[in-house]
């Protein structure tokens, strides 16, 4: 039992709790905050992992955006009535089995390959920065993803931008 | 991996301590409530419903633009500390990339939703 | 050293979790935030494999990257609409939202 | 520039034409189609130049043009795509250039530019008409100019782009691309009209189906790239090794993997290009305006249906041929058949000039279907071409018809359907050009011997049957062409011949150039396209059969030119004048307010072809309704724990409904009968069950189709082969 | 007596090893003494900071501030923590306790976090991250959830308001900043705080892209949520923002992290832009560097001071228009320009490349001003009413 590993079982630990709680609390507000405990559980697992790049980007983009969307999106959209009552619809119960079979499955097919177990390779001090970049820019590499990638965020920025304006209601 | 040990026990000494001074406080101060003091500051008038006030749509489009630029400035610093290993031709992919994102910060602007009204 | 399955476990269950979120919250908003966990799950995915792969080839990191983009792109446009629909029919209830009839 | 960098660069001037009009230049009228005309036209040089190159080429059928990139890394390979042009490529390259530059300029006209706003016109809307003062001072109402005229030319380039990247792409993916940009601008161009509920409906209808097929195209698509690991033309359909290997493996179900994947991709291409039984969406959308139907429904895109089904067509018949049919060709040739017949028949019944085109497109395109069900390749390219050109001109001429009338109708303001033939009628002389050319697209749809491309495209196909001893197939193909001679006779009797029926018929006035142009030119081409193929025996080889020598190239091993026998040919003159007189016969003397002459000798057959045979309500019946049942019924009730409830619903509907249908069936006349029972109860069962069944949670679909996944995986995971 | 901190560390490590503790342990112990060190030497600071403070600004503001409690008063702060220690604080009735409570922890967190990658002097520094830029940008990432989640657990309209406008301020200033804080990684090719200031011995990168600095330095203010732009504490309009309902130590705890944040962002600045520690005889006694260090992260704390008690606050509209259509495209176009020199002068030797990136700040900085002045003119054309009625007829 290294150091590592008892950091990732809490970090796991975080992770699943937090996302369960996201799933089945009722206030959306601490809903949002259960999540980005989740996200911070899984920047730990990215850090684990020595990918140290990832692991700020997602405290940087999750939490420092995508959270405080949420957070905004609630605020916008809040409605006493909707913390009360059941947050679950009536297919809850099916779609629990759903994920169990799904969950269940998807660790039989793993198991059953070989590299389930392998232990990871020592990370040379490769300069995996500098390695990250060229291949996000080389056209030999993933130059294409790259651009798409800025032309999804400008659709994105647009579409969201053009039905976040509440131009219909200002007609009425 | 050293320096993200010594990051995470950093986090923990840095929680640690403000809470400590709460602890502190909770102790050494004096509790003794009543519905006045609980009771949230408005200019001195009584709470009037909720504290749900209504929310600009205004904040959440800023916040739509800042996610956007946010995520591209994630993809920008590798191409950044990278820059002295790649050749002029991605240096200007980088900067079209950019360009790109800055058609939607123009078309939100000519769209109005940047003003604040 | 942890073995790759740790991760792997870890990411099928967060997935799950999250599917489940998704196809069980009522409010809409809640299922975005159940789509954010799944999106998760496939990051430490994309960056367990690159971890215990070559190092050297990055696809692993890259993709994981261009997820963080879609997830960007999905929450912006997500809750956009999760908003105007409010606006509209003034419920973020997925089962009372049902525009789209054949 | 080399032939490969026009290759790369020909779909982009439609594209660039469409980011500018919608970005730039949507408020001026001209700019926006002079950008949209010059980007066909400069696609049209394009494509023309590739052509002659290929034509000029010596063996081009070996030596193609071609060039490829690395797209996507895939791990450690790389997805490779590019652009290629073999015969194949080249003739579809032609006409594809010709009728989508026709089709840009004939759109001008058509949408009446130049003339004033429309009076109370609203975007979304047709144009009603502007009310202008002539030199008089005399108010007189005239068309209006169609007031999204400048997005109209921004879909259309869309639309091009997608074709010309279908046509030169070198492999299945590109082409999926292409396939899918086309379906979005059919989906925005029958919707153009957004204003009508029924464009609507159509648009969606059409969107739907075409979705259906595309699934399974995909489907195949991914099983092809996971036996072959490619998905270029030229290294899977000119590779005898690949395709003898797909050939004789065989999957569990007991068809070679060859036709396994051939058969999927062909469900796409039935959608695509509307054969029986997802034929249901072309009809409809002819909401669209009349230069879409002929893009979308007769020129290019039902025709890159059929393009891709001749691509194919070397995978269909692997491990097979000519003499032994495989499972695939027989897939083909029956619903070819079938749709060539089925459709005709319905064409018979059809007042709205435009259905009637649409439905012998529908006919056409079976016949191609058919053709490469028996392994006539040639003929079915050869078709493709005519057909193409012909079929754009009669819509094109139709659109000029309609105009004509309309023109009237605003005159004399009158309020008429002006698609409608029986309100037309002598417009041979109101309209000359579009009278003559269209007689020409009709006599070559009706393969008028000797003279028309449709004669030799159609003879062939019918000689190939007939030589292969395909009776079955040659005797209804016949049936089929005697139908299409006698409804394209009396749609061109109906419409031009005899006297106007309606003041507007009266009134009606010739179309501007713009339009009779496209029309003139595509008439040549009607005319001319078909001598390029006719068979040497005929001539004695003094005219090479030149279309077979070319297009045949393209197939690694060259089809055997046909033993010439003189029966078929016989036949396709007889059929051809027998179906086109007996049309003339039938509807010479219409008057204004008769009935279909055929109505009363026919009776409910007459009623069951105008109600397309009840297609329309039998799909709402048997396949929409239980679709939604299942995502409704089988989640969300089931799901609510209201499983007997539910069933109780279900059973208790059904009893209902059969009984109304007795009672209907008894109290009403026999002769209608029929036609009432189900069209009306149809009718009747949607509009009661609507309510119930239609919810749309999504959460429900998905959690649904989640379970389905779930059942079939491990289904497939225990009784794997 | 070149490198102090490692030679104690060595020292010390030998020491527990030889007690028989084991090797990673004993490296975590002392690593966590350190970050211990490390922080109750920020703290201290902040405390003193607060002194600072309040005497710099009662000198803007013809006082004589604290001046009874020890020499100068320097000792009023002490006095402040204690009184903040024995305050009773309250907690409104309708807020989210635990949330509620966490918010002002996150918040002083957040900025202590930052001094994890500070590099004090060459030898003095916590840890040397290669992604210290995008890290500075996470930890304010948490301070920005500390303020939405104090603004909304008070349960409190006007903190609910606060928390809006502060967070809205906050994130829109984050675009500029994170687009400069490019720049460095540009120049040095690295992320590490370390490097970027090693590769100041030469030059200071100020030097280099003054545009750069200059965006930096208001972005920093902004991000703070100081005067002028602290309209999250509109005393008229929304009494003091989103803290309004923290008392005692929680508000202490507000209160001491906008300080440090302060003083730290003063330390950035020196860092990213005025070479750091660099200075005279450092290399030759790299421990000089931490007097170098405060002196200049004192400046331009002093300077951020300096504004804070000239500058009347701005409209948030205003603020947010700043913001996004001056400062980011600014920013942007900073970027893409010093990316393309950098690129392209690369090859040279030092005088020619700083002069040419000189060059190219001043060019953009004219270019800038230029346009500027062309909208103030047409503004006030529009604004002046007789041209506009001109403007009216001649349409």
């Amino acid at each position: 039992m290294t150091a590592l590993q008892i950091i990732f079982l809490l970090a796991a630990a975080v992770i699943l709790i937090s996302a369960v709680m996201v799933t089945a609390t009722r206030n959306m507000v601490h809903a949002a905050l259960w999540l980005i405990a989740t996200l911070f559980g899984v920047a730990v697992i990215f850090a684990v992992l020595e990918a140290g790049f990832l692991a700020v980007v997602q405290v940087v983009v999750y939490i420092g955006a995508i959270a405080i969307m949420f957070i905004f999106a609630v605020m916008l959209t809040r409605r006493e009535m909707l913390d009360k009552g059941p947050q679950m619809n009536k297919r809850a119960w099916l779609a629990g089995i759903l994920c169990v079979v799904i969950f269940a499955s998807l660790i039989y097919m793993l198991s059953s390959w070989v590299g389930f177990n392998q232990i990871p390779l020592l990370v040379g001090n490769a300069d995996t920065l500098t390695l990250l970049g060229q291949s996000l820019l080389l056209p030999s590499a993933y130059l294409l993803p790259f651009e798409v990638a800025s032309v999804l965020l400008l659709a994105a920025l647009v579409g969201a931008v053009y039905v976040a304006s509440n131009r219909k209601q200002e007609e009425k | 991996m050293q320096s993200w040990l010594y990051i995470l026990l950093f986090m923990i000494v840095a929680v640690i301590i403000p809470f400590a001074a709460i602890l502190i406080a909770r102790i050494l101060g004096p509790r003794k409530p009543n519905p006045i003091k609980q009771s949230t500051y408005e200019c001195g008038m009584e709470t009037v419903g909720d504290s749900w006030v209504q929310f600009k749509a205004q904040y959440y489009v800023f916040a739509l633009i800042f996610l956007v630029f946010d995520v591209e400035t994630v993809f920008l610093f590798p191409w950044a500390i990278s820059i002295n290993a790649l050749p002029m031709f991605a240096v200007v992919e980088g900067a079209v990339f950019i360009l790109i994102l800055v058609a939607g910060l123009v078309f939100t602007w000519r769209k109005g939703m940047l003003e604040w009204n | 050293m942890i073995p790759l399955s740790w991760f792997l476990i870890l990411s099928a269950a967060l997935f799950s979790i999250g599917l489940f979120g998704v196809m069980a919250r009522k409010n809409a908003v809640a299922i975005l935030l159940s789509v954010e966990l799944m999106l998760n799950a496939v990051n430490i995915n994309l960056v367990a494999f690159w971890r215990y792969g070559n190092i050297v080839n990055m696809a692993g990191q890259v993709f994981a990257i261009i997820v963080f983009a879609v997830a960007a792109a999905e929450v912006a446009v997500g809750l956009a609409l999760v908003i105007s629909v409010y606006r509209r029919f003034n419920t973020v209830v997925a089962d009372e939202i049902d525009l789209m009839k054949w | 520039m080399t032939t490969e960098q026009i290759l790369w660069l020909l779909p982009l001037p439609p594209l660039l034409a469409f980011v500018f009009i919608i970005l730039f230049t949507n408020r001026w009228k001209v700019l926006s189609f002079s950008i949209a005309v010059a980007a066909a036209a400069i696609s049209w040089i394009g494509s023309m130049v590739i052509f002659s190159r290929a034509v000029a080429l010596h063996e081009f059928g070996k030596f193609i043009f071609q060039s490829n990139i690395n797209w996507l890394p895939t791990g450690d390979t790389y997805l490779r795509i590019g652009v290629m042009v073999d015969p194949l490529t080249a003739v579809t390259l032609f006409f594809v250039g010709w009728t989508v530059l026709m089709i840009f300029i004939y759109s001008i006209g058509y949408h009446n530019f130049g003339k004033p706003k429309g009076d109370h016109d609203r975007a979304g809307l047709q144009p009603h008409g502007a009310t202008v003062k002539d030199e008089h001072g005399h108010a007189h109402t005239e068309l209006s100019v169609e007031p999204m005229f400048s997005r109209f030319f921004a879909f259309i380039g869309l639309f091009a782009f997608g074709m010309y990247t279908l046509v030169v792409s070198d492999n299945l993916l590109t082409l999926f691309v292409g396939w899918e940009i086309m379906g979005l601008c059919s989906y925005l161009l029958i919707g153009f009209w957004y204003g009508k509920p029924s464009a609507r409906a159509a648009a969606i209808k059409a969107f739907m189906t075409t979705r259906v097929g595309d699934v399974f195209m995909l489907l195949g698509i991914v099983y092809l790239y996971s036996v072959t690991g490619t998905l270029n033309y030229r290294e899977i359909f000119y590779n005898p090794e690949v395709l003898h290997v797909l050939g004789n493996t065989y999957t569990p179900l007991g068809i070679s993997v060859a036709s396994a994947i051939a058969i999927l991709i062909f469900i796409g291409i039935i959608g695509k290009s509307a054969q029986w039984p997802l034929h249901v969406w072309l009809p409809d959308a002819m909401e669209g305006p009349t230069p879409v139907s002929a893009m979308i429904h007769a020129a290019t895109m039902v025709s890159a249906g059929v393009y891709l089904a001749i691509r194919i067509y070397p995978l269909a018949s692997a491990g097979g041929g000519v003499h032994n049919l495989t499972p695939a060709m027989m897939t083909m040739g029956i619903i070819g058949c079938f749709t060539a017949l089925f459709a005709a028949t319905i064409a018979v019944a059809q007042n709205d000039i435009k259905k009637v085109l649409a439905y012998s497109t529908i006919s056409q395109l079976g016949f191609m279907i058919a053709a490469l069900g028996i392994g006539a390749y040639v003929a079915a390219a050869f078709h493709l071409v005519t057909h193409a050109f012909f079929k754009a001109l009669l819509f094109l001429g139709s659109g000029s018809v309609i105009h004509g009338v309309e023109h009237g109708a605003l005159h004399t303001g009158e309020h008429v359907d002006p698609q409608d033939m029986f309100n037309m009628g002598g417009l041979r002389k109101k309209m000359p050009i579009t009278f003559w050319t269209f007689l020409i697209g009709g006599l070559a749809l009706s393969g008028f011997p000797f003279v028309t491309a449709g004669f030799w495209s159609k003879d062939e196909i019918l000689a190939d049957a007939f030589a292969h001893g395909q009776w079955l197939v040659f005797f209804v193909l016949v049936l089929a062409a005697t139908l299409t001679a006698f409804y394209t006779m009396r749609q061109i009797t109906l419409t031009f011949f005899g006297a106007p029926r309606t003041k507007a018929a009266e009134h009606a006035k010739e179309t501007p150039w713009t339009m009779t142009l496209p029309l003139i030119l595509l008439g040549v081409f009607a005319v001319v396209a078909g001598w390029a193929g006719i068979p040497e025996a005929l001539t004695a080889g003094t005219i090479p059969n030149w279309f077979h020598e070319f297009v045949g190239a393209t197939l690694f091993e060259h089809p055997e030119p046909l033993v010439f026998n003189f029966t078929p040919m016989l036949d396709s003159i007889l059929i051809s004048l027998g179906g086109l007189s007996l049309g003339w016969l039938v509807y010479r003397k219409v008057k204004a307010g008769d009935p279909d002459p055929l109505v009363k000798p026919m009776g409910p057959v007459h009623r069951l072809l105008r109600n397309k045979w009840y297609f329309d309500e039998f799909y709402a019946y048997f396949v929409v309704k239980p679709t939604i049942w299942m995502s409704e019924v089988f989640t969300s009730l089931w799901m609510d724990r209201m499983v007997i409830d539910g069933i109780l619903n279900a059973v208790g509907g059904i009893i209902g409904r059969v009984g109304h249908a007795f009672r209907n069936y008894f109290d009403a006349p026999v002769v209608n009968g029929f036609g009432d029972f189900l069209g009306e109860g149809t009718k009747w069962i949607g509009k009661e069950s609507a309510p119930l069944v239609q919810r749309g949670r999504i959460q429900g679909y998905m959690v649904a189709s989640l379970t389905v996944i779930i059942i079939l995986a491990v289904a497939f995971f225990f009784f794997r082969p | 007596m070149q490198d102090p901190i490692g030679n104690l560390y060595n020292w010390l490590m030998g020491w527990l090893v030889s007690w028989g503790v084991d090797q990673a342990i004993s490296n975590i112990l002392l690593s966590l003494v350190g970050i211990v060190i490390l922080v109750t030497i920020a703290m201290v600071l902040d405390v003193f900071l607060v002194w600072i403070e309040r005497k710099v600004v009662a000198r803007f503001q013809d006082r004589l501030g604290p001046n009874r409690i020890g020499p100068w008063g320097i000792f009023q702060p002490f006095a402040d923590i204690i009184k903040l220690l024995i305050k009773e604080d309250t907690t409104p009735n309708g807020a989210d306790v635990f949330v509620f409570n966490l918010a002002p922890i996150l918040s002083l967190a957040s900025v202590l976090l930052l001094w994890a990658v500070l590099p004090i002097a060459e030898v003095v520094f916590g840890v040397d991250l290669n992604v210290a830029l995008l890290y500075i940008v996470a930890a304010g990432a948490i301070g920005t959830l500390s303020v939405i989640m104090a603004g909304w657990s008070s349960n409190n309209k006007f903190a609910l308001v606060g928390a809006y406008r502060m967070v809205a301020n906050m994130i829109s200033y984050e675009i500029p900043m994170v687009v400069i804080l490019l720049i460095p990684a540009i120049l040095t090719g690295s992320m590490s705080m370390l490097t970027i200031s090693q590769s100041q011995e030469q030059y200071w990168f100020v030097l280099v892209v003054p545009l750069a600095a200059l965006v930096f330095l208001i972005s920093a203010i902004a991000e703070l949520g100081r005067s002028p732009f602290d309209l999250n504490e509109g005393e008229s309009e929304i009494v003091s923002g989103f803290h309004i309902e923290y008392s005692g130590m929680k508000f202490g705890l507000f209160y001491a992290g906008e300080l440090l944040h302060a003083f730290t962002f003063g330390a950035f600045i020196s860092i990213l832009f005025f070479g750091g520690y660099n200075g005279p005889g450092v290399t030759q006694m790299p421990v000089l560097g931490v007097f170098y260090f405060f002196i200049k992260a004192m400046i331009g704390y002093w300077i951020i001071m300096w504004v804070k008690y000239t500058v009347p606050r701005i409209r948030i509209d205003h603020m947010l228009y700043f913001n996004w259509k001056f400062l980011v495209p600014f920013s942007i176009s900073i970027l893409v320009m010093t990316a393309v020199m950098h690129k392209s002068l690369s090859g040279y030797e030092t005088p020619v490349y700083v002069g040419g990136m000189l060059a190219a700040n001043l060019v953009l900085g004219w270019i800038t001003i230029e346009i500027l002045r062309a909208q103030a003119r047409k503004q006030r054309k529009m604004d002046d009413p007789n041209s506009r009625v001109v403007a009216e007829l001649t349409h």
